[in-house]
């Protein structure tokens, strides 16, 4: 794997930075908690992006997509997570979508995803439930067999972008118990199908998330993605890839962060003197760069490992995962204590960074979690 | 039968007799105490009478003198009171800045009238008090300020902000320090001036924290006039005053984060230990996580570590050593630990920790999440831990500039 | 318990201080190393100590101790441990003597303990096997029931300050396996008796420790310490007063580690000025300054707590041990560091206080191994 | 077949048919590889062959020019080269500072005679060079060194010392940095020269190390002189020729600590893993202190992250990007990250990491306890982390002086 940018995802880079400077600067996002909007997002920006081709980048052609990689979408992903926009791309395109392309027969893939290429609609990922914690088999959701189809009863909470999403992935259990591999099934639901209903949830990032509970919610044989009850390998690698999206929106988000830290330390005088002159946070400013730093290298490098179905992609995006929820969180509490009392109001930006740093470590697993990932792959 | 078990038996005998019932086994945090002053408003109206009680005592200041409607009890005496509200579960009747800060230095630093005019009220909790140091811009260079009191006569004329003044909404008078005379040395042109807030051209907006929360405001003040015989100690001597005052505030602070915690827990699980098998279960009676475990056990380590370490500090001061510059080691100590635990705290609940309210998250779990972000300004607020770092360098280590 | 040291314990210390200061500098304890004394350490100063009344501290009066406590104790390693002296305390009197006090009859405190006292005899702590680690209970030694007496079969490593000593006190095992608590026993042996065997190692820190074989080694009934096979919950509480035995000495090293530190960041000129001017360097040394307060605090608080018997004392002593072992190793670090190139060679003292730090760190259990402790002894 | 894998098919046959018996398979330490020069000892005799062989075909610097003796591979060669090497389990022909530090100056910096004369002699390990930076006192103010170089005509006469001179007791020349203009701004008066260890008045004392090792000397001269065509670039140039090594120097640091590990090692585990099995036990395949695995992990995970680094530099200079100052990064981490190691595999040996020597430890028991003291020095050699981070804020981040 090649560890640099090419050409053309420079190009990618370089538009979505402009796009962020001058269409979703983080004021967008502060505007959009302010006003309590139920969406959480922009559903006219959202359908922007995917006429630049950005939800779609990384989803066949045959879909309306462009067909080329993760390591194109984390480019864009990356300078969204610079201003903490929140459309939804790790919950619907790389977790949800992602999940289709994974299983979904040709013609499931053409009907789900051509609407979600286009922007015109947004799937969510219905997985955690309250006692899964980062363990993605502790599920419980039943779906019972009914005929040819399905129904399913269960109770799937933070589905990340799951209000007024149009459909569900639904990560269902068609026998065995909550933890075991064998036994977990996919479907794919609309959200106004009988039996569904939504509950808004507020987070702590303002991000849209929502309770979505199943009632006796009947499932047609062609919605079942894969094989019901034999898609639990298939999971970790769709997590895998949400997580990987997730990890370059956190390296934007993180970068940014360190960089308002930066500028600040350059301008903020006290005791007659700019801060950044002090030693003690020179050293402190100067490990942070280096986290983020090896962060980087690490997101770049389970992108291209998840793209080239390399063996160890699992270990390599559990490697991002872990280094990028330790370095982010490292920016934001070293970015509060640096500015000081105002890092602590809600006005400066460097609070919300904190707490989407806190957010995304805490989502699809955080440090610990992933270094015993890491070691179980490792063979120890 | 000695004259101190003597005292804490009537004591207990008053308590039991005195707290009404309705306030006993009351948990109060530090926003909901009772805080007292002209806006106070009790939820429970036995509070009111609670406080009124103990005040008739001077109980609410215990160690103070009785000339100013103080306890006038002894430290031990002091001390086997608080013991005794502790057994009882009756919680304290009043708390506040007036009795942990501005009372105190009156009482060391106050003239006689000035004594007899604030203490009383104090005492029964008649008027509520808040900081004013910081401004906007100062941060850790404290004497920087630039609010400006210019005599007129009798009356010093007022202009200016302060930031980070906790609960100044809530309070009736502000003690504040004021530029008195700007072509010194910063230090030096310092005066330390106690504020009614109703005076006119006190305008104070509360400020909201990342927490969710505006515990604090900023004040200002234009054109308020303040009589001069509301200058404490002498005019420009100011900063001294705030120094002593900032090293009890820091060992307070001590006090608060983890002094006492982690003590006599014994058999029973300490509360972190049982967030965690809340959260990660439990397998042969450990923390199921063992990581996790290992940090349950750091943090409550460090605390104990810490808190007899204060103990110690104190155990010293009782045996007539010269106390040191260790405020400034406790207010980092202190706030990091607290720090710590909160992340930690957060850590452990994952994604139940994401809740900021409404569906999906319980009570205790969004103040998980709330706690932690305020815990945050802990090493900041009261002189943040690089300022107290440099102190320990300099005065304690004696390293050069 | 009163954190304070009394009166009388402030005068022990200065005596102590005063006596390192004459005729304990760190030069001694690297001269006997560079001469390769296999003792180790000085039988002569050893004699003087006891004369001063410090090997006999805190043992019973009737043996010629002083009968005081370990706090008293502690006082006086402390200042010893400030030039490495490498005088027995930690083997002799906080593990083995304190076994015969714990489990002995009068009758063998007198025999075995008054030569102790006097500085005339020394005796070791015949614990460790190779798989032991930082398990009391995981040995092998094997005590063979003989008659009214025991036969002993088995090999200790890193017996300390075994070589040159008179007697060992031997934990073996009369029934039950590695690692049980039942069956552990414990026997005073005297060095020349028939079938041990003594062998020299050399460790890290240049102290004395030794190989002792038992080969069919006859302990008659007189020799047995407490019941036999009933000893495993004394061995706890020996472990605990020998632990904080060694914690007074690492606090009194790592303090003048720190002390050595200080004074170079005051003397030392980098770049023009002294490099105690650097504010990295700063605010370094006041975190390691507040490490070593805290650990004193804790050191004080275990060995009151083992003098009063308080219910609390193992968890005491684990917490004083887990955090010695971290404190000093950071404050020897950073020594190193600070020191630069000059801390790395063996011409400076800073080197040798890193040796014995990691030493002590891993001796008696690590600060992971009291952490765990902590937690069971904290019913979680 | 492309060219490269024409190369690589002829290097492979090559080395099989070259590559003596007797030192496959042979590993190489630091401390052993075969560093060449006059003073040369050969424990094998093929490993001389060896270094003849390859030397023959400039493939000890397979990138070098040809006219130098060098193999004129390019680095896809020269990679393709060590890969087959690595392969065939063949150690390098030759190691040292001739190949990695003088040589590459040389050929930057070298006027043409120079090369002629130098070049060939480091392609073909007759001379083992070592380098004269620090001074006693001087430590991280490498510009304050004080060995003076006085001209007499077409010569210098050297007097002074130099520390951390690595292994100067078996090198045969010297390349220093020495003061030859004492009346201008530190850096701006130091000459970059070469100097034969043969010459009268220089003396070599080893210095004795906390991990019981010699590897660095003291290295005085006293009045030695020195042919004024011995120095590289102009005189009073110097610092700018040391700068350029200095960086290529941390670079290499970089690639020596961990660059390559945790690589490819897929369902084997690793030596650290290993490592903690045989003093921890295994658990249902897992290291059976889970505190200990997690810190094992944490390590591999930081090696990990720091070689995917270091190859995205690399990556991005072969893509044509200008490279920073990053070698300063890979300075401080890579040494940070072998420190840990270290400490990491002590700690884990528990006990047995005890031994200095003797009976009761085996070989690698006493090696992990000297390796672990001798990694303490990586952090100060080459330039301290402080200073490295000094240099990181400076001219990566900009922040003031």
């Amino acid at each position: 794997m090649e560890m640099v940018l090419t050409e053309d995802q420079e190009l990618i880079a370089k538009t979505a930075q402009d796009f962020v400077n001058e269409k979703s600067p983080i004021a967008r996002m502060r505007a959009l908690r302010d006003e309590g909007d139920p969406m959480g997002y922009s559903r006219a920006l959202w359908k922007e992006m995917a006429e630049l081709g950005w939800v779609g980048i990384a989803l066949p052609e045959s879909v309306g997509g462009a067909g080329m990689g993760m390591a194109d979408l984390a480019v864009v992903v990356e300078a969204l997570g610079r201003s903490l926009a929140p459309e939804p791309f790790v919950s619907c395109v790389g977790l949800a979508a992602a999940a289709v392309v994974e299983l979904g027969t040709a013609e499931q893939q053409e009907s789900w995803l051509a609407p979600v290429a286009s922007g015109d609609q947004a799937m969510a990922w219905a997985h955690l439930e309250p006692e899964t914690r980062y363990n993605p088999t502790a599920i419980s959701t039943e779906a019972r067999q009914d005929g040819e189809g399905f129904v399913l009863n269960g109770r799937k909470v933070q589905v990340l972008d799951g209000f007024g999403a149009e459909s569900f992935v639904v990560v269902a259990r068609s026998h065995g118990s909550s933890g075991e591999l064998d036994g977990v099934s996919l479907f794919w639901v609309p959200a106004d199908a009988d039996g569904v209903s939504v509950e808004r949830q507020t987070l702590l990032d303002s991000r849209n998330a929502a309770i979505v509970q199943f009632d006796h919610v009947k499932v047609p044989h062609a919605s079942v993605l894969g094989e019901a009850g034999q898609s639990g390998e298939a999971l970790e690698r769709i997590i895998d890839r949400g997580t990987v999206v997730l990890c370059a929106e956190m390296l934007g988000g993180m970068s940014e962060a360190f960089r308002l830290t930066v500028d600040y330390l350059k301008e903020r005088e006290q005791f007659g003197t700019r801060i950044g002159t002090f030693q003690g946070l020179k050293h402190r400013a100067a490990r942070v760069f280096m986290e983020i730093e090896l962060a980087r290298s690490c997101v770049m490098a389970a992108v291209r490992a998840v793209d080239e179905g390399n063996e160890e992609a699992s270990k390599l995006v559990s490697l991002a995962k872990a280094r990028c929820s330790d370095a982010y969180i490292l920016a934001a509490n070293e970015g509060v204590q640096m500015f000081g009392g105002v890092g602590m109001t809600d006005e400066y930006d460097i609070g919300l960074y904190m707490k989407r740093a806190r957010a995304s470590e805490l989502t699809l697993g955080d440090a610990n979690h992933h270094r015993k990932r890491w070691s179980g792959l490792s063979n120890y | 039968m000695s004259d101190l078990e003597k005292f804490r038996e009537e004591a207990r005998t008053w308590l039991e007799q005195n707290a009404p019932e309705s306030i006993i086994g009351v948990r109060f945090s530090e926003l909901d105490g009772n805080w007292g002053g002209r806006k106070a408003e009790y939820s429970n109206p036995d509070m009111k009478i609670w406080l009124e009680r103990m005040a008739d005592k001077g109980w609410t200041a215990p160690t103070w003198p009785t000339e100013y409607g103080g306890g006038g009890l002894s430290a031990q005496e002091a001390k086997a009171l608080n013991q005794e509200m502790a057994a009882l579960r009756i919680p304290p009747a009043l708390v506040g800045f007036g009795l942990t800060m501005i009372g105190p230095t009156l009482l060391r630093f106050g003239t006689e009238e000035q004594k007899q005019e604030h203490i009383p009220r104090i005492v029964r909790g008649e008027i509520r008090w808040c900081q004013g140091y910081s401004e906007p811009g100062a941060g850790s260079d404290l004497a920087s300020l630039q609010t400006r009191a210019v005599r007129e006569g009798d009356e010093f004329v007022i202009n200016g902000t302060k930031v980070w003044t906790s609960y100044a909404d809530k309070a009736d008078w502000i003690f504040c320090l004021v530029r008195t005379d700007p072509d010194v040395k910063k230090q030096e042109g310092i005066t330390f001036l106690l504020i009614d807030m109703e005076t006119t051209g006190v305008s104070v907006s509360p400020i909201l924290l990342i927490s969710g929360k505006s515990p604090f405001c900023e004040t200002h003040f234009q054109d308020v006039s303040v009589p001069v015989r509301n200058v404490i100690s002498e005019i420009n001597a100011g900063w001294t005053v705030a120094k002593a005052l900032l090293g009890h505030e820091r060992t307070m602070i001590a006090d608060t984060f983890g002094a006492s915690s982690g003590r006599g827990q014994k058999r029973s699980r300490s509360v972190m230990a049982e967030h965690a098998i809340r959260y990660l279960g439990e397998r042969e009676g450990e923390i199921a996580d063992p990581v996790f475990r290992d940090e349950v056990a750091r943090n409550e380590m460090d605390t104990r570590a810490f808190g007899l370490t204060v103990q110690r500090a104190k155990d010293a001061a009782k045996a007539g050593h010269q106390p040191g510059p260790e405020s400034s080691m406790f207010k980092i100590y202190g706030t990091e630990i607290n720090m710590r635990r909160n992340e930690l705290s957060v850590r452990i609940a994952g994604p139940q920790a994401l809740g900021w309210d409404g569906p999906g998250f319980d009570e205790e779990e969004i103040a998980v999440t709330r706690d932690w972000l305020r815990s945050r300004g802990n090493s900041i607020e009261g002189g943040t831990s690089e300022v107290q770092l440099n102190i320990i360098a300099k005065h304690v280590l004696g390293l050069p500039d």
